[in-house]
């Protein structure tokens, strides 16, 4: 696997290389052949590489944002993408409206790529529900917090989609599954493979290797890089730059193309890190070293496409300006939204158990609302 | 059409009207296709059905369950064959974790209709993993509900229910009923039959209740039967669904009679009988001439095959705990 | 040396002197090396014992248990961390038909004196999967022990016991009382230490018996102390063993009482009060004023953090159900 | 991946290739080298050719045996190895006293290479017991039937032999784990793969792959040969005629020799075919044609090693006769000690359920005893 077109790979492409098109340094790169002799290339308009833009540091924005709101109190729990905006804007933009997304618990940014009001996740997040919204309506799954398992359901949506003789054409449906580097060691995962092999499902599997499973590092999960685990399964698999927006856009959406096609699944493996903590919980001073956090940030996803954006005069420091503006008031609107999210009644717990209820539940319903009563104008 | 059919058959015909009736209908499982289950109870479905419709899938029950899940998000009703009842414990993350919460998770957004087969229980010789009763495992999860047949005229129906139910249910097979026969209307209605979570008197009695489901229900009954003889008019409850529970049958049952008895293969320890004691126990108080008593599997793995005789409720077991129970 | 330290200390501790008394000793789990896992039960562990006696695995449960069985088989002692109660079941397989069954299949010549330590329980706020109580899944499988403890000094005996004993062992840790302190005996010889399958009376007491393990045992103690008030004598027992459960130190109370209480978090339908009512009704038929009561979870999944309070067994409705009992 | 040194694979050959040292007429190919350029060989005394056959007729006719028991009755169910005897006996000889094994329900031949009495597994198959023996006094672990979890416990016995410092050396422990071509799709047996690789665990993954997982061809679990699954984990597959007890041997003493010198694991694919059904509770004519199975009757392992040894006049039809006899004769001793078998006493059920036993359960026990009792003298 080549690094685009340059013939030696610089420090910051692990062994094995990866797709980039966008270097570190904003140098663009034509376009990037692998191994296999795939070519990959992006042709954006002016516009469009703005409109990345946009998107990238629009979900950082909101991101911060809920760090914010948590280390406020205001949410019981966050996962930053921090780090991770070009793998998700990049794969979240190649696709198509009728394409369908099984994400983990991080990918915020992949959801607002899907036009979804980004508020959505708040509710699990906050502790208010736990996330619920119709997958089938934004074509975008609940978010899935059990390492791995979403991988089965987007592999038997895909099924579901040769099933339906959706595939074939440039016009067909695809899924793509996101998963974390920790979720390749999960047996359901790795079943996941099995069986888009075995159906050929059109299916993209979207690895984001953001180097940690929580605390532990790569290496507690494979000794080879993540991509190659496809071709024992009979499909391919690629490794992409992914700090590299371009890169991971190109990459996906040719994958995307090939699954709706009619040729099955590709594992992609968006080779990118983890700014942040794992999860507001974490303290990640105390598995890493500051010196490799610092060595990633000079591969920081947005300020490469920034310094293209300026080299290239496509953008100026108005339209930075311009976007950091709109993002930060998406922001705040975000926070007072967040903030003004009601309490669930507790009676609400009961609801949603089962789609025909239970005569046994509705029998507990009824006798807690009868306790709660038993409370009013008690003080209680 | 009433026609006289094992229970195998009788959930093959039903299997087949389900595919008939919904084009969303798919049935999925090891074996499933041109073998026709290790039971036949698939049998020639995949030839009239097509593969896209009766899907021989890889050797992984996570995979199954867990495909599954994605296909009902699609739009799809998978009925789910798990080969047996030791085998469930692959899927078992996605069926508690996933199959069981995420109608709950989405807010209602996404129903599962899954049904997921198990044959379940001895009495058939067989090694390790093939003669379990893991139903309090399912049981005791929320989101999910439990039915099991004891006839062939209940297997028909209730498998299309479950299918035709939104609900996602774990459907228990009595595999060593799977050759036993009843006759069974074929052109029955759905609207018509006997509802999918109600329990069902199948002896009505006066002088203690028994309870029991799936393959006990003949055990119960024929204990009943040998009761009479003695002079004892014993009630036979089949329970029918496991989850939720029909507990207004059995509480009328109990305060007439005054005695209960449940009967399961599975364990003692933490088996439905537990819980059907202890709710019988909370509305039948006052009625109760003597605990509920409980003819169970020991609390043991299930033994090797020669040994399995002794650990399987029998006639013998349930009469003596009427016995107790009379002598309390 | 007694010192006062909260329950996760103690743990720790526990863990310690196993490392260092059994080189035979591992632990293993999801970032239980460098991380000291993610309530650093493990804290520091690694760093004194080395990668080869506290392995951070990859991320999978099956593969933290499954590796554990043949390491046992090896002669080693593994104590396994899962990270949270709803992240035990991709282990399920292995757990149920594996670890429970060794001894037994292999006629006692396969010994696997396994640990799988499992913070269980809500109340800490947290999203889906890091709140259940799955104990009764692992109660009711043969061949499984399944302990907990409620206080520093139990935590600190019990996990050590767990290690020393040849039998598989799910250990609940109950996560919403890490922090709570108490005081240990560092130097508690093991010999000493009170039996790790005993309940034990936490309060005594003489008009009801308030029955609590994990967890709950600090909420019915607490109800217990406000009953007090009220002029109720109420007895308390942690159950700490919740297979086997220690059923004479129950009954022995319950006949004196004609009361109890089962409080638990699990949704109560075949949560431990069933078994545990049904026992009691068994063996104190005559001694009992009323039915046993249950104060449990609902039969639902667990809420969302913002409506686990009502969710959760607390201090007004065990209260509630003591009323219930005195007005049976 | 080469067939043995012939420029044409024959159209016994899979595509790919294999390892392959004895071609279905008997012929010796010397050597065979892989793509990787590992080279196979086998340097065998004529006397030991022989025990080679002898050890394949002697568990083909044992196997024969069990299946006319069950047939009449005496067997609650068995697993027949026919058609496999090449790939257990020669990797179940490639083991060195000290390397351990875990088998499926299939590996009769390979616990009789360990030199156990071979009437062992059949208390699990008559139902008197469950089959257990002392894994560590055979080295050869109990019979495990839920699809693959054996692969886990394999693989940490193996991490346990590291953890001993018995690896590093010609004279280390070495773990071999059998599984077949449907268990591959297992979570599990991924998993063990991802440990293995990430441990550097000293086995040898041994998949007999028959062709079969019941009634489902190996289709239903891949689209590639299953030997690459490997190479995605970090370690190399090899794909072996396993109908050739030369070449299965090689393959296997060779991956063993690394895995002890700490080099850590080795996927071999045992390409072979299950001429029997599944089990006797299996009707294959439900599901594949005569004429497969007519060709691979072709391929016999042991109709070729016996036309080698005549070729070679290594023996002679004194000594298969006398083969015969003895491997007959073993038979007849098995059979009559197979119907010799006790049935369990009943109440040897509550036995060994914890080492530890438990109040609760010595209370059933003596409740059990009494209720037989009951019975005593009531002609019940
Ligand atoms: C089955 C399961 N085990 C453990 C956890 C706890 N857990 C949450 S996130 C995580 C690490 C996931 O790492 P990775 O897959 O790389 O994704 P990332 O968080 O880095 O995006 C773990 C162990 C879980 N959610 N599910
Ligand atoms: C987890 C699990 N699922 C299903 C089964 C039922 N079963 C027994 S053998 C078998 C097929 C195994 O095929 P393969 O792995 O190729 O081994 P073979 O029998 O061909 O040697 C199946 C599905 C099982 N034993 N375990
Ligand atoms: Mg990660
Ligand atoms: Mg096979």
């Amino acid at each position: 696997m080549a690094k685009g077109e340059r013939e030696k790979a610089g420090n910051d492409v692990p062994a094995g290389g990866f797709v980039q098109l966008l270097t570190p340094d904003g140098e663009r790169i034509e376009s990037a052949t692998t191994a296999d002799g795939t070519t990959y290339t992006v042709d954006f308009t002016d516009e469009e590489y703005r409109e990345l833009y946009r998107d990238l540091v629009t979900v950082r924005r909101l991101d911060a944002e809920a760090v914010a709101l948590q280390r406020q109190g205001e949410l019981g729990i966050w996962a930053s993408l921090l780090g991770q905006e070009a793998a998700q804007v990049g794969s979240g933009r190649a696709l198509r409206s009728q394409d369908m997304a099984f994400p983990t618990y991080r990918e915020h940014g992949v959801l607002y790529c899907r036009g979804i009001d980004p508020i959505m996740p708040f509710g699990l997040f906050r502790g208010v529900d736990q996330g619920g919204w119709d997958p089938n309506e934004f074509r975008f799954n609940t978010y899935t917090i059990v390492i791995g398992s979403q991988t089965l359901h987007a592999t038997g949506y895909a099924m579901g989609i040769t099933m339906d003789g959706k595939t074939g054409s440039a016009d067909g449906e695809a899924v793509i599954a996101y998963f974390g580097d920790g979720a390749t060691s999960q047996g359901e995962v790795n079943e996941s493979f099995v069986w888009s092999g075995v159906f050929n499902a059109p299916i993209v599997f979207f690895c984001q290797n953001n180097q940690y499973a929580i605390s532990e590092p790569l290496e507690r999960q494979t000794r080879v890089p993540l991509y190659q685990r496809a071709a024992g399964y009979g499909f391919p698999g690629v490794r992409v730059d992914g700090n590299d927006v371009l890169a991971s856009y190109a990459v996906t959406k040719a994958a995307l193309d090939n699954a709706r096609n009619g040729q099955g699944p590709t594992l992609i493996e968006a080779y990118t890190y983890r700014m942040g903590a794992h999860t507001s919980s974490d303290d990640p001073t105390r598995y890493r070293i500051s010196s490799e956090v610092e060595a990633w940030k000079a591969k920081d996803p947005i300020a490469r496409l920034k310094a293209f954006l300026a080299k290239q005069k496509v953008a100026g420091d108005d339209f930075f300006g311009e976007v950091d503006d709109t993002a930060g008031k998406l922001a705040l609107d975000l926070r007072e939204r967040v903030l003004a999210m009601p309490d669930p009644q507790p009676v609400a717990m009961f609801d949603n158990v089962y789609p025909n209820d239970s005569p046994e539940l509705i029998k507990q319903r009824k006798a807690f609302e009868d306790y709660q009563a038993s409370f009013e104008g008690s003080g209680h | 059409m009433a026609e006289t059919i094992n229970l195998g058959k009788a959930l093959n015909h039903g299997l087949r009207r389900s595919l008939e009736n919904d084009p969303k209908v798919v049935i999925m499982g090891e074996d499933v296709g041109k073998l026709g289950g290790v039971f036949r109870i698939t049998d020639g479905l995949q030839k009239d059905f097509g593969e896209n419709r009766v899907i021989d899938t890889p050797l992984a029950e996570a995979g199954i369950i867990g495909t599954a899940v994605g296909l009902a998000i699609r739009g799809y009703r998978p009925v789910c064959e798990i080969q047996f009842d030791g085998f469930v414990f692959p899927a078992y993350n996605q069926i508690v974790s996933q199959v069981a919460k995420m109608h709950y998770r989405s807010k209602g957004n996404v129903r599962l209709p899954i049904v997921i087969r198990i044959p379940f229980g001895g009495g058939i010789g067989a090694v390790e993993h093939h003669s379990e009763s893991p139903e309090a495992y399912f049981s005791h999860t929320p989101g999910l509900k439990v039915v099991t047949c004891s006839n062939p005229a209940d297997a028909y129906a209730m498998i299309q229910q479950a299918i035709a139910s939104d609900d996602p249910i774990v459907f228990f097979e009595p595999k060593r009923r799977y050759w036993e026969k009843g006759e069974v209307d074929l052109d029955l209605p759905l609207d018509g039959a006997y509802p999918l979570h109600a329990a069902r008197t199948a002896r009505p009695g006066n002088d203690a209740t028994l309870l029991a489901y799936g393959p006990m229900v003949k055990v119960a009954l024929d204990a009943a039967a040998a009761a009479a003889e003695d002079g004892r008019d014993l009630e036979v409850i089949d329970l029918r669904s496991l989850s939720p529970i029909d507990y207004p049958v059995i509480f009328d049952s109990v305060k007439r009679t005054g005695r209960a008895i449940v009967v399961h293969e599975a364990p003692g320890n933490l088996g439905l009988g537990s819980e059907i004691a202890a709710r019988i126990t909370e509305e039948c108080f006052y009625s109760l001439e003597a605990p509920v008593l409980r003819v169970t599997g020991y609390d043991i793995p299930y033994p090797a095959a020669r040994a399995e005789e002794e650990y399987l409720p029998d006639l013998d077991r349930v009469l003596d705990a009427v016995d107790r129970s009379f002598g309390w």
